[in-house]
């Protein structure tokens, strides 16, 4: 057993906290040579990337698109413009025009990254975090907080997007996302001409040590199942460190499963389209599932109702503010004179309006009334629910007709 | 008209679902090779191949969430639970999921799964094989329920569970597998979410489901015997239930008896009791007299005789409605 | 005598349950350094150390599975499920093992694990954080489920679950939590296991448990200004139930209605209105009446407030009762 | 996708299981040096075993009883009584005496080996099968019939014997071991005089799908505890080939949560009882889990209600003959002169009058009343329970009295 599992009354709040996450610090910080990584938190791009990947060497360059500029451009656009859009949620959280918000200030690049990898005909199943990867397929923020204003759970039309809803249960989707990619490979093979999608489950540190996590992953190496599993490790789970939930790698549970898993820096955000790019090859191909582990962090609080520095030293969050993955893609941009001033002007302009319409967009969002929600329940008639309803309206009719009690 | 059992009588039905709509497939544990450890898929594995009957790995939860991708992406599984008492670790798919995806995207998404589970007891088997667990997931809104006492039934509500778009959790009787009956296969069964009136009677009305039609059908038969004149109704759809049916019958018979293996407390005969008591209030004569399982596990096979409910303890019922 | 909310209650509870016994642990997610997402286990580690209050994997057929395999060791192990929709992946431990686990073993061994479980609605959250499920272990025999309604209930009902030698679900009221009200800390509050009336009357009976307690109380006050005298049952416990208390006071009334905040359809007010229905047949005036939740998933948070039972619906239900 | 996945409609019946397990027998039936093994399917002993286990190589000379001539013949003993229990058992079923009987034919030197591994402290927790392991931990034959019989769910005091009840819903036994560990952690915290216990997970190849082994292997990593996972690879899961549940060793999985994993010979019983000592020190020394795989064969049905000719080639079973447990041993022990023929003459004549006195403890079994269940379903007094009792009594009674209907 290790020592931050022992009794702590004697210790005081600041240091208890330093104690409970001693071995985390050295364990999950310090990932060594196994992260693969171009850009640096310094905003240096490295030459290439390759890895020992399951047994043999696999070259990123063919995936990387670091002297693409106004590729990479557009990948600071997006990671930008939702950062602001967290940013804005949270204000309007704070304000009261959100019931809750999640923010995924921290993970843009992990999000960006491996959204922006896919193509059309891929789908991904989000957790609740994942407005970054929403933005990629053409979720309207809007959309996304007809959510967090409480009048709907879903919000967009996955099927349209290729993007399903939010799902809350922790891990779930991951189970959805293989038999997404069961059905993907039966079209196939109804009709080779159509273009192979490679379904995308993503998930959490946290929700890795669900049963479902393991079912889905067991699932999709018996089918070699067209799926990449994409865990964003940020280290939290709510107030949980990620060490709680395993003290290795979580890329390395692939290998029991008999397919590739890969851990790349969530903070670089082409190193993950190039690791992505790759896996959806792979699982494109025919050659099974692939399992990437985003190291990143989540620099904010869970959700607007938690309070990180409960659990979690200021010291860490400020270290991981050098990390930044918009911050080293700026420097990198500037520096190598891929973007000039302008360029940043005019996205500071474009998110400002954003934000702006996106607020009025919240403020005028119509909340449902209960007697529609009868009809969203099954798709064919059912006598239950129809003399609910019923019920229902003469009881209200009952309050407008005669103004009754209270 | 052929006569057959009820599982073969559900084979051919899944037989006519995989032959008639591409996009249908089974999932479940040890149906393809072995045709399932009561034979219900004997042979499909074969005729349809391993894409459209697929043996699983062994995971509850992820032969119901995988499923439910597959729904998604517009097919039509079918998933096999081996037993009542294993489908407990699919619960969490089922309850969270299933059930809620179409409310969930506001009616955009169906999720068109059918979850086949043989239930109930009588087999001498050991634990967690003789479960009458369809309480727990009636309910949890979203999903609908029935389950066939006979051969006809059984042949056609599986292709109509698989064509309903709702998800379908579909009880099979799993000791009156072996029933014989006839078995039109050109006219299909009534709409499988409505009861059915399988015996006229003027003093009281039973209703049951699954494996106690038979004995409700035998005790209402000896009934007779004894000058009574016994109603009974085959629920059939466990969720939505058919009150109307009930309600009507009742309202003749001003008696009512529900049976159900499932241990009484908290259990459908509850609701039924409930709303019955509530819809005929005034022509009860007698209060709404339960027959079920007791509260405890489901006892071992020696003594499982004594704790079934069977025709004397629907007779005692009745007594105890005559009564009053 | 000390005033305090109901989450102090609870974590006052459980630290006097920490004191008392060094086999007490307590286990889940986010329940240590946070203390909770609603801080009822707030300073619990700090006071008793990482080895008695244990942040969990985040796994709940974890947390359940090995809270057994520790109550088998001798520990008493109290679990906290971090919201009623997040219970399900803990269902098949919960209901497959704990609860028969006795049985199983003829008496021999006992599996005295409590699992806390925050339930309800009302407090404008996402889906899954506002459900009502307690019927679904109510049905299964081997658990005792209990909520307590007041700051009292909750100090002492956390202690008496968790010296009772069964397993016990405690289900929390979460937007009662800061509710207060004055709790005695010398004497232990009523058996958990009886119901206990909260307010006398003679015209018709109210019963509820949990988060609707307060609301069925105001509905009895504004009841009282148009002349009706409502008796008001908190149930307290739910599986068992104490008909015996509910009995007396309908055979007195004539009257029964009967509320919670889950679904009615196959809902545990089915289960008392079907036995009151019976063991009060010739004194009831009126059918008992159900105030409960609609058929579909716990609603948006914009609409909950159209959804939940309130005063008004409980009042409606009672002029239904006095329409006969 | 491999081609047994495709439709076989065309193939003749024997040809479907041939095409359908194909890949199979290469992949599982040939694990290559990964497998431990001192006593090979030919009789002949080897000197001694090591392997590399978790990055760094381990002897297993020491833990190795392969000169030990007592402690072979008693291994053979248990070995040869449990397979002629597990005769006796099937032919009690066959005669109606059973309701259903799970052989274990195959699998002796996997149970005995792990099972005479274990010290008195430690705590196993079975599945179904373990009527091997049953009898290392002092369980009687007719205990185990008991619940074959129908007369319990149980049969035996766990506490007693340190071995748990049966549990029949696949993998939830699992976590109940993770967390007695947890128990005998804070135990030895408390009083630390006490010897350290281990506690075992027992579990099949299918099992080792469910979400629930996923869980109880992260729990055990997180927490260090105490617990060793013994997963039997019989190959089978019912009529689903382990091919289904994986595609590599299913000790590799082991490596996901950062624990050691051993794919040992679960026919050598040698082989398994030093690599089940070497992993039980591993965990009482504080060091964490280990999972063990025991590559071996179900040569029997899964139950006597199953009929494997339906799924898997005679071929195969036959293959399988060759490499019994119970015949390499007794090979061993002949030609390396350790035992002679009197001592097989008397264990057969020891068999034979168990069988004799199991037949007649079975046939004298009393079966419970309905009245006795009631008392067992709660610790303390419980209304409902009491009122159905008294029901039940006065129903029964009435039959007593009047000889009512039917
Ligand atoms: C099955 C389940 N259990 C518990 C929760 C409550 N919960 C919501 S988020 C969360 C932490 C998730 O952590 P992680 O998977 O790392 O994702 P992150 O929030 O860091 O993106 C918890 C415990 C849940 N949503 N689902
Ligand atoms: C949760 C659950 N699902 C299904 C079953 C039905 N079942 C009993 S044994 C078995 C196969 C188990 O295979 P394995 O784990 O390899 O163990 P073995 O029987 O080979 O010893 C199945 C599917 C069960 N007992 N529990
Ligand atoms: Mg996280
Ligand atoms: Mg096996």
């Amino acid at each position: 057993m290790n020592a931050s599992r022992l009794p702590a009354a004697e210790f005081e709040a600041e240091e208890v906290l330093r104690a409970a996450h001693a071995a985390d610090v050295g364990r999950d910080q310090e990932p060594g040579g196994e992260m693969l990584q171009v850009l640096s938190s310094d905003g240096s791009m490295a030459g290439g990337m390759a890895a020992e990947v399951a047994g043999s060497t696999v070259d990123f360059a063919p995936y990387l698109s670091a002297t693409d500029a106004p590729h990479l451009r557009s990948l600071y656009r997006d990671m930008f413009l939702i950062r602001r859009f967290d940013q804005e949620s949270t204000a309007l959280q704070r304000q009261g025009q959100l019931a809750l918000w999640v923010p995924l200030t921290g993970q843009e690049a992990a999000q960006i990254g491996s959204g922006r990898a896919l193509q059309p005909q891929d789908y991904a199943f989000p957790t609740y975090r994942e407005h970054g990867v929403a933005l990629t397929r053409g979720v309207r923020f809007d959309e996304i907080l007809r959510l967090f204003r409480g009048v709907t759970n879903g919000g967009w039309d996955p099927r349209e997007r290729n993007f399903h809803l939010y799902t809350l249960v922790l891990a779930a989707q991951s189970l959805h996302a293989v038999g997404y990619a069961m059905g993907m490979q039966r079209d196939q093979l109804a009709d080779p001409s159509l273009p192979q999608g490679v379904s995308v489950a993503y998930f959490g540190d946290g929700a890795s040590s669900e049963g479902d996590i393991h079912e889905s992953m067991v699932f999709a190496a018996s089918f070699d199942a067209p799926v990449v599993f994409f865990c964003q490790n940020n280290q939290w789970a709510i107030s949980v460190p990620s060490s709680v939930q395993t003290k290795v790698p979580l890329a390395k549970r692939a290998e029991g499963y008999g397919f590739p898993g890969v851990r790349v820096d969530g903070n670089d955000v082409v190193a993950v389209e190039a690791v992505m790019r790759w896996a959806l090859e792979h699982a494109r191909t025919g050659k099974g599932p692939v399992l990437i582990e985003a190291y990143t962090y989540r620099m904010s609080a869970h959700t607007t109702a938690d309070d990180p520095t409960k659990y979690r030293l200021s010291r860490d969050e400020q270290e991981w503010q050098t990390r930044d993955p918009l911050a080293r893609l700026e420097a990198y941009l500037r520096t190598a004179g891929l973007a000039d001033e302008s360029f940043f002007e005019e996205l500071g302009a474009e998110a400002r309006s954003m934000a702006t319409d996106l607020r009025e967009a919240v403020l005028s969002m119509t909340a449902p009334d209960l007697e529609s929600r009868f009809a969203a329940v099954y798709a064919e008639p059912h006598p239950l629910v129809q003399e609910e309803l019923r019920f229902f309206q003469q009881y209200e009719a009952g309050f407008a007709d005669e103004g009754k009690h209270a | 008209m052929a006569t057959m059992t009820i599982a073969k009588a559900i084979n051919e039905g899944l037989r006519a679902s995989l032959a008639h709509d591409p996009k249908t497939l089974l999932m479940g544990e040890d149906i393809g090779e072995l045709g399932g450890v009561y034979r219900v898929t004997d042979g499909l594995k074969r005729e349809f191949g391993a894409m459209r009957v697929v043996d699983t790995p062994l995971a509850e939860s992820g032969i119901i969430g995988t499923a439910i991708g597959l729904a998604l992406r517009g097919y039509r599984p079918i998933c096999e639970i081996q037993f009542d008492g294993f489908v407990f670790p699919g619960f969490n798919q089922i309850t969270t999921q299933l059930a809620k995806l179409r409310t969930r995207s506001d009616g955009m998404l169906s999720a068109p799964v059918v979850i086949r589970i043989p239930y109930g007891g009588g087999i001498g088997s050991v634990e967690h094989h003789s479960e009458s667990p369809e309480a727990l997931f009636a309910h949890t809104a979203g999903l609908r329920i029935i389950t066939p006492s006979n051969p006809q039934d059984a042949y056609w509500m599986i292709q109509q569970a698989v064509t309903c778009e709702d998800p379908v959790i579909v009880f099979e009787p799993k000791r009156r597998y072996w029933l014989k009956g006839d078995v039109d296969t050109r006219t299909p069964a009534a709409d499988p979410f409505t009861a059915q009136v399988l015996r006229r009677g003027s003093d009281a009305t039973v209703v049951a489901y699954g494996p106690l039609v038979p004995v409700a059908l035998a005790a209402a038969a000896a009934a007779a015997e004894d000058g009574r004149s016994i109603e009974v109704i085959d629920l059939r759809s466990i969720s939505p239930i058919d009150f109307d049916t009930v309600t009507a019958s009742v309202t003749r018979t001003g008696r009512l008896v529900v049976a159900h293996e499932a241990p009484t407390f908290g259990g459908l005969g509850g609701e039924i009791a409930a709303r019955i008591s509530e819809w005929a209030f005034l022509s009860l004569e007698a209060p709404v007299i339960r027959v079920g399982g007791f509260h405890m596990p489901y006892p071992v096979a020696r003594v499982e005789e004594q704790y079934l409910p069977d025709i004397d303890r629907i007779l005692e019922a009745l007594d105890r409605a005559f009564a009053y």
